[in-house]
């Protein structure tokens, strides 16, 4: 599924490409069968639920790293192209309800995303002039645009309230109205799986290909006969396609498209999440979805403070692994092939556990600050990680402490051995 | 990766569903506000307010039914519709069956749309929703159904209320509206100006306009516009920091007329108002405060402020719904069937210890009740706001406010 | 006579009050290997970038098979035959040497800003990208990221790149700059080598290599061209050893 | 007339504040190719130190205090977190100060809670100067008008007539080459971080007490200070000014008069439609140059970036 597995070196090229054929194909049968498997260990509603809002941001998310990872184009307005297209798509739901027409469900999505292609190709006229500080000033500016109109005119985009449609109006889809959300899971799961096949084919193209030239190096694609200019209209106009389906998809799961689907905010969270995830690799934006979903509609379930837990851990990220989570599973690649992935797991576990119970200690005091300043009179139990106790005695505050001292403490003292381990298992030769 | 991921997916789900285990006997109301971002300090004030009026109200005098007790579980929605939407599911799916929400129109239009289409689908887990805050008429009217209810009084009956009492103020010459861009905001205007021309068809209405929501950085231009005109009298829906902004740039660019409005106590903006907006704001609303009007409600805000000492009971609503979800339940016999629940709802008459009573009209949802000016001040304050000299006194009233006022609501029942 | 490859007539350059290119004609024919030579600041790369139009000229014109470059752009010239190397190495870092080489490729052969063919699946794009990848001696590095390279081998990446589109003008810009003896000689043998039957142009300080590839050679001093002529009329020439080697002279010291 | 004076003063105090934060950022933007999303993070901070410290030793012990707080913890962060970035590249770098906001933000709300600070202007400057036609103009914006001027000029010499100024401005336009003739330019881009953002905390403590000092106050800035430095062009102090003005003036004016779209439709000779509300373009035509004004920077700026990609006064393309 990358770049670095397909173009594995030292193998001559015929081989390779038969080798490349069932590293390629393999990951997507696995990922169909799991997408399949999944709501049958996951029943609840919610769990559904939340796994549709998971795969509409991975589609989006592919789409989003089309630009950022592969063309080294920087979005700060990508959530418009998906948002218009859910909103076009929401309209177009409602017509067929209120005229009857014969458009079965699962082709919606399709519309959102010509419509959305449609707008990347006015804007991308003239945005992709350039790819650096211009491109992402005037995504930024026709961002603010659009969400701003989003409230002014009311006609197409509902105002605050959005607009609201019913899927369940249209012709049914061989018997399947799409009244129960395992449906929907699996019309959006067949989306999914159609897109990113796509997506990870379009990278394959000669447009995709150049898009990665034009990324390192505008001025020589230019000495090769390509225009960057096109190239990279090419890929802005493809991932406005996908933002659009993912867009038609997120009308068919929420039934609704408000504001929030265009504005700031949403465009700076995709940014996040493809960094999250990393922009390297074709599968970074999975990774990073995935995980920023469970953070945001999970972790905020736990904890009222989780977003200065995702704030802390996008700095951290950022500034220890720029590759992203996919850069860290990555790295160890190198590892795998010398045969020596196993030498690593005891330091492994030697380090980061002690690091992560001392993550959790701090945490905990984190949160028994929070409980101590903004805690109701007179309640002064909290529970934390399946304990309750009285946040207004010394006892909690000193366990607490020590166990972050203690478990910090330890992975600084096991990080060098790690970092011997980890320098001897990337070092060709020795016993292995 | 399949595998880490799978494994992330696992650990996190079943924290949902092992969550939903516990605590089987209590009657479960999820709140789904924001409890984080820029609107969180009315979410989290709201939630304790909700948390103490079940403990205070419900379960410390033994609860409803055969002693079941209600748990209020906060939500936090970001106030995204679309984060709504996944909480209300993991609320549902954690066998809550009261939706309570009040901040953003926008929000509560998502969740009754979708609580409405949930019902019909899923007919073996109906749920209520409890709509405690969000005002736009349009909820009990054209957007009506069954399964919401409204506590809170809507925009219009709000302005009707309020022009009632401006109507009274000869002196009142020239009015000025102004208010944020969207649906809430251009209800107030439209509303505002229907009374205003057919109570007082003398008043001129010098202004009306809108700015762009939580967007404006400083109000002074609007401000100089408003005392250019000459206008008596301010009209504003605005809330939170708009509120605020917009008041003090009124305030301090020499406008001493009163600024009628709806949302500008607590929350910090009565402290941050201070003396400043003394004998210039004015609101609208329901629950008398000061003075007291009963033992039962000072014993309350004493209750209450005792237990959450930054904290304000700025939105008495909120005990009203709760009281009255326990006695629709004790009435109905029963906390499962949401028919018979919503039914027992319906003209239901509930005395208030906030002084009079409230009437749940059947035909639109839509909770009829006292309406108070109050006015920001100092003077004569039992129970102040924000932990600072100031509050609100209440001038004058309205009785049963709107108790006729027509619906457009064609309520469908099951 | 035929057509020239090249022609350059009354090319003129200034920046700001600075005249850096002060009217150049010269023809280039067709299979002709010319090398400019000239001191440092004479004007070699900007003359370079004047015909690929990676700067505008302030007046003259450039014609490639007899027909007028201006207003193209960059890679409109490239379509038409005429591909050029820079004098700091300019290839795509994070890309595989393979991958390098197919880029080069792609248009030449048509694909053009295709997305319904798979790269992967053109025989003739793996065969010819590994042909050059031969050319060159990079086969043993093809799935190296091209960055990773040593200088020598990514001159001749760059090289390779250059030459992949099959333009049939040529253009190198100190193609052996910073290089060993050695390196050289393995540069200028795969000049030698890929450059059959094409339009040559190049810039080099290297006079070995000026000698021994080039069939003309013009100096270029301050901005002109003071003689044009072969190798060894060009090395006669008391103009050119006033002016040039005196100057390379100075240099020195 | 008189209004147009108040709007005038109005604006100019509304431009020199979004100046006070451009200035720093465009410094930063230039220089170290940072797009810094904390910026007005550092401006949120500003306010409320200087609360914090008026609480106890008065307002003008936050005004000096307060931004020398920010500026420092502003090089503390450059020096350990960006400077460690740096290297990766520009697009992590902003992902860093994206990240950044957003803790600062849920940090402010962890130590100051929720709601809004009772921050006010010092009693010393709670009067009104003077009047113009019945609208008074409040002491304390004559005093932010003062103390934004004087940082101007203050930055115009220190950049100008110091050594430090003239290696700033030969590294705004040539980073390469500043490095290579030794200086040390990673000192000068913490030194320039430090200051940048102790300018932004400047804009908080003085803005605080006016627009309200609330845990969402940079977000409502927001991007309106990147746009303020692309429109003025990247690394110059004149555009930046310029544009702040510019954009002070605008939205002031936009707001303070309701010039109607349907009377722009009309006088370029639109008739308006009979049957407005079934109109698909009725909302076009009702829209009112307030409703707009707070977007007219980021359509000036779209404009600016596809005609004129320098900027109004900037020598580099963007």
């Amino acid at each position: 599924m990358t770049d670095q597995i397909t173009t594995d070196p030292g193998k001559p090229a015929q081989r390779m490409r038969a080798g490349s054929l069932t590293l390629t194909v393999a990951p997507w049968i696995i990922a169909a069968i799991a997408l399949m498997i999944m709501p049958l260990i996951f029943q609840s509603n919610s769990a559904l639920t939340i796994m549709n809002q998971m795969w509409i941001t991975v589609i989006f998310a592919l789409a989003y790293n089309m630009l950022l990872g592969q063309g080294g184009m920087l979005s700060f307005g990508h959530a418009v192209y998906m948002g218009l297209g859910g909103f076009f798509c929401m309209h177009i739901m409602n017509y067929v309800e209120d005229f009857g027409l014969a458009l079965p469900l699962p082709l919606l999505p399709l519309f959102g995303g010509v419509f959305g292609m449609g707008f990347a190709m006015i804007i991308g006229s003239f945005s992709t002039s350039g790819a650096g500080t211009r491109f992402a000033m005037i995504s930024l500016g026709v961002g603010e645009l659009i969400a701003a109109c989003s409230v002014i005119i009311v006609a197409f985009f509902g105002g605050e309230e959005g607009i609201s449609g019913d899927r369940t109006y249209g012709l049914p889809f061989f018997g399947i109205e799409f009244l129960k959300q395992i449906e929907v899971y699996y019309l959006i799961s067949f989306w999914l799986i159609l897109s990113a096949l796509l997506m990870y084919l379009f990278s394959r193209t000669p447009v995709g290909r150049m898009a990665n030239a034009v990324r390192d190096n505008p001025e020589r694609a230019q000495f090769l006969g390509y225009s960057a200019r096109w190239v990279r209209f090419y890929s802005f106009c493809a991932s406005g396609f996908f933002c659009g389906i993912a867009g038609g998809l997120f009308a068919i799961s929420y039934e609704i498209l408000t504001e929030e689907n265009l504005n700031a905010a949403s465009s700076g969270v995709i940014l996040l999440v493809t960094f999250l995830g990393g922009v390297g690799f074709f599968f970074g934006p999975i990774i990073g979805a995935i995980v920023f979903t469970l953070l945001q509609t999970v972790l905020s379930l736990q904890t009222e403070l989780w977003a200065i837990y995702v704030g802390a851990l996008f700095l951290a990220t950022v500034m220890f692994f720029p590759g992203g989570l996919a850069g860290l599973i990555m790295m160890h690649v190198p590892a795998y092939r010398l045969g020596k992935a196993r030498g690593l797991v005891v330091p492994y576990i030697k380090t980061l556990v002690p690091a992560a119970i001392g993550i959790l200690g701090i945490c905990a005091l984190i949160e028994m600050v929070f409980h101590y300043r903004h805690g109701a009179t007179g309640d002064v139990e909290m529970t934390l990680f399946w304990t309750t106790f009285d946040s207004h005695t010394v006892l909690p505050w000193v366990i607490a402490g020590a166990i972050a001292l203690v478990g910090i403490g330890i992975a600084r003292a096991t990080a060098p051995s790690l970092k011997e381990a980890w320098d001897e298992a990337n070092t060709a030769g020795g016993a292995s | 990766m399949k595998n880490l991921s799978k494994l992330g997916v696992v650990s996190a789900l079943s924290l949902i569903i092992g969550a939903s285990a516990a605590f089987a006997e209590n009657i479960k109301i999820a709140f789904i506000d924001p409890l984080s971002g820029p609107f969180a300090s009315t979410g989290t004030n709201g939630l304790h307010q909700f948390e103490f009026s079940a403990d205070y109200m419900v379960n410390a005098k033994g609860g409803v039914l055969d002693g079941q007790k209600f748990e209020v579980i906060g939500f936090d929605n970001k106030i995204s519709p679309k984060e709504s939407l996944i909480q209300l599911q993991v609320a549902i799916d954690q066998g809550v069956r009261f939706i309570v929400q009040g901040n953003s129109s926008g929000v509560a239009n998502a969740l009754t749309e979708a609580i409405n289409k949930h019902n019909k689908r899923n007919p073996e887990s109906r749920v209520l929703f409890l709509n405690y805050a969000a005002v736009d008429p349009a909820l009990t009217n054209d957007k009506c159904n069954f399964w919401h209810f409204r506590f809170d009084a809507n925009a219009d009956i709000k302005m009707d209320a309020l022009t009632d009492v401006m109507a009274q103020k000869e002196d009142l010459k020239k009015v000025y509206i102004i208010g944020q861009d969207y649906s809430f905001g251009k209800a107030v205007a439209a509303s505002a100006v229907a009374n205003l021309t057919e109570k007082r068809p003398d008043i001129e209405i010098v202004g009306n306009e809108l700015h762009p929501i939580g967007k404006v950085k400083d109000f002074t231009p609007y401000a100089r516009k408003i005392v250019a005109s000459g206008a008596d009298a301010v009209i504003t829906g605005n809330w939170g920091a708009d509120m605020l902004g917009l008041g003090k740039s009124i305030i301090d660019n020499g406008f001493d007329g009163p600024i009628y409005t709806y949302y500008a106590a607590g929350s910090g903006i009565t402290g941050a108002f201070g003396e400043s907006g003394k004998g210039v704001i004015r609101l609208i609303g329901e629950g008398q405060i000061n003075p007291p009007p009963s033992d039962e409600a000072a014993a309350f805000y004493t209750a209450f402020k005792e237990k959450y000492p930054d904290g304000n009971v700025d939105q008495s609503r909120i005990s009203n719904t709760i009281g009255m979800l326990a006695a629709a339940i004790e009435k109905a016999g029963t906390a499962d069937d949401m028919v018979a629940v919503a039914t027992a709802l319906e003209g239901m008459e509930y005395d208030t210890i906030w002084g009079g009573k409230l009437f749940m009209r059947p035909n639109d949802h839509q909770l009829i009740q006292d309406m108070h000016i109050q006015a920001h001040t100092n003077e004569g304050v039992t129970f102040t706001y924000d932990n600072s000299d100031y509050g609100v006194v209440v001038e004058s009233t309205v009785k049963m406010a709107s108790m006729d006022i027509a619906s457009t609501c064609e309520m469908k029942r099951p | 006579m035929s057509v020239p490859a090249l022609e350059l007539n009354g090319l003129k350059k200034s920046f700001g009050k600075a005249e850096i290119i002060r009217g150049i004609d010269l023809s280039i024919g067709k299979a002709e290997r010319h090398a400019i030579i000239g001191p440092n600041g004479a004007g070699k790369s900007t003359l370079f970038n004047l015909i690929t139009a990676r700067f505008p000229p302030t007046s003259g014109t450039v014609k490639l098979h007899g027909e007028d470059l201006a207003g193209l752009e960059p890679y409109q010239i490239n379509r038409k035959g005429l591909s050029r190397s820079f004098q700091i190495t300019n290839i795509f870092p994070a890309m595989s040497v393979f991958e390098n080489v197919r880029c080069a490729l792609l248009w030449a052969q048509g694909y053009k800003y295709s997305f319904w063919n798979l790269v992967n699946n053109s025989r003739s794009l793996t065969e010819g990208a590994d042909a050059i990848l031969d050319q060159i001696n990079l086969l043993e590095r093809r799935n190296l990221p091209a960055g990773t390279l040593s200088y020598a081998e990514q001159r001749a990446l760059e090289i390779g790149i250059t030459i992949a589109g099959g333009a049939d003008v040529i253009m190198l810009d100190e193609p052996t700059a910073g290089m060993s003896h050695s390196e050289t000689d393995y540069i200028t043998e795969l000049i030698m080598k890929v450059t059959e039957g094409k339009t040559l142009l190049m810039v080099e300080h290297d006079m070995g290599v000026v000698f021994g590839l080039a069939d003309r050679i013009s100096v270029l001093v301050y901005g002109e061209i003071i003689a044009t002529n072969t190798p060894e009329l060009v090395r006669a020439d008391p103009k050119v050893q006033e002016a040039y080697l005196g100057a390379a002279l100075e240099e020195e010291h | 007339m008189e209004l147009i004076l108040v709007n005038l003063i109005d604006g100019l105090v509304t431009g020199l504040l979004l100046f006070m934060l451009s200035a720093g950022l465009t410094l930063i933007f230039s220089m170290m190719g940072v797009l810094n999303f904390a910026h007005a993070s550092f401006y949120m901070l500003g306010a409320y130190f200087a609360y914090q410290i008026s609480l106890a030793l008065g307002f003008w012990a936050g005004l000096l205090f307060a931004p020398l707080i920010v500026g420092v913890l502003g090089a503390g962060i450059e020096r350990y977190g960006l400077r460690r970035v740096h290297q990766y590249g520009h697009v992590p770098e902003l992902i860093f100060t994206f990240g950044l906001a957003l803790l600062i933000e849920e940090l402010v709300q962890f130590i100051w809670g929720k709601n809004q600070m009772p921050y006010s202007v010092p009693e010393v400057l709670d009067f009104t100067a003077f009047s113009i036609a019945g609208n008074s103009i409040p002491a304390f914006k004559i005093f932010m008008i003062f103390i934004s001027i004087s940082i101007f000029i203050g930055l115009l010499f220190v950049l100008t007539k110091t050594r430090v100024g003239m290696i700033i401005q030969a590294a705004l336009s040539y980073p390469r080459t500043v490095e290579a003739l030794g200086h040390n330019v990673p000192l000068i881009f913490m030194g320039v971080f430090g200051v940048g953002t102790a300018l932004a905390g400047v804009a908080g403590v003085i803005a605080g007490p006016v627009l309200g000092t609330f845990p969402g106050m940079a977000f409502v800035l927001g991007s309106i200070v990147f746009v303020t430095i692309v429109i003025g062009g990247l690394g110059s102090l004149w555009g930046a000014l310029v544009a702040s003005l510019l954009i002070g003036w605008i939205t002031t004016f936009a707001k303070s008069y309701n010039i109607a779209m349907s009377d722009i439709l009309n006088g370029l000779g639109f008739a308006t439609p009979e049957n407005m509300s079934e109109n698909p373009l009725r909302d076009l035509w009702t829209v009112t140059s307030p409703q707009i004004a707070d977007i007219l920077p980021y359509i000036l700026m779209v404009l600016i970036l596809i005609f004129r990609p320098a900027g109004l006064f900037g020598k580099r393309e963007t």
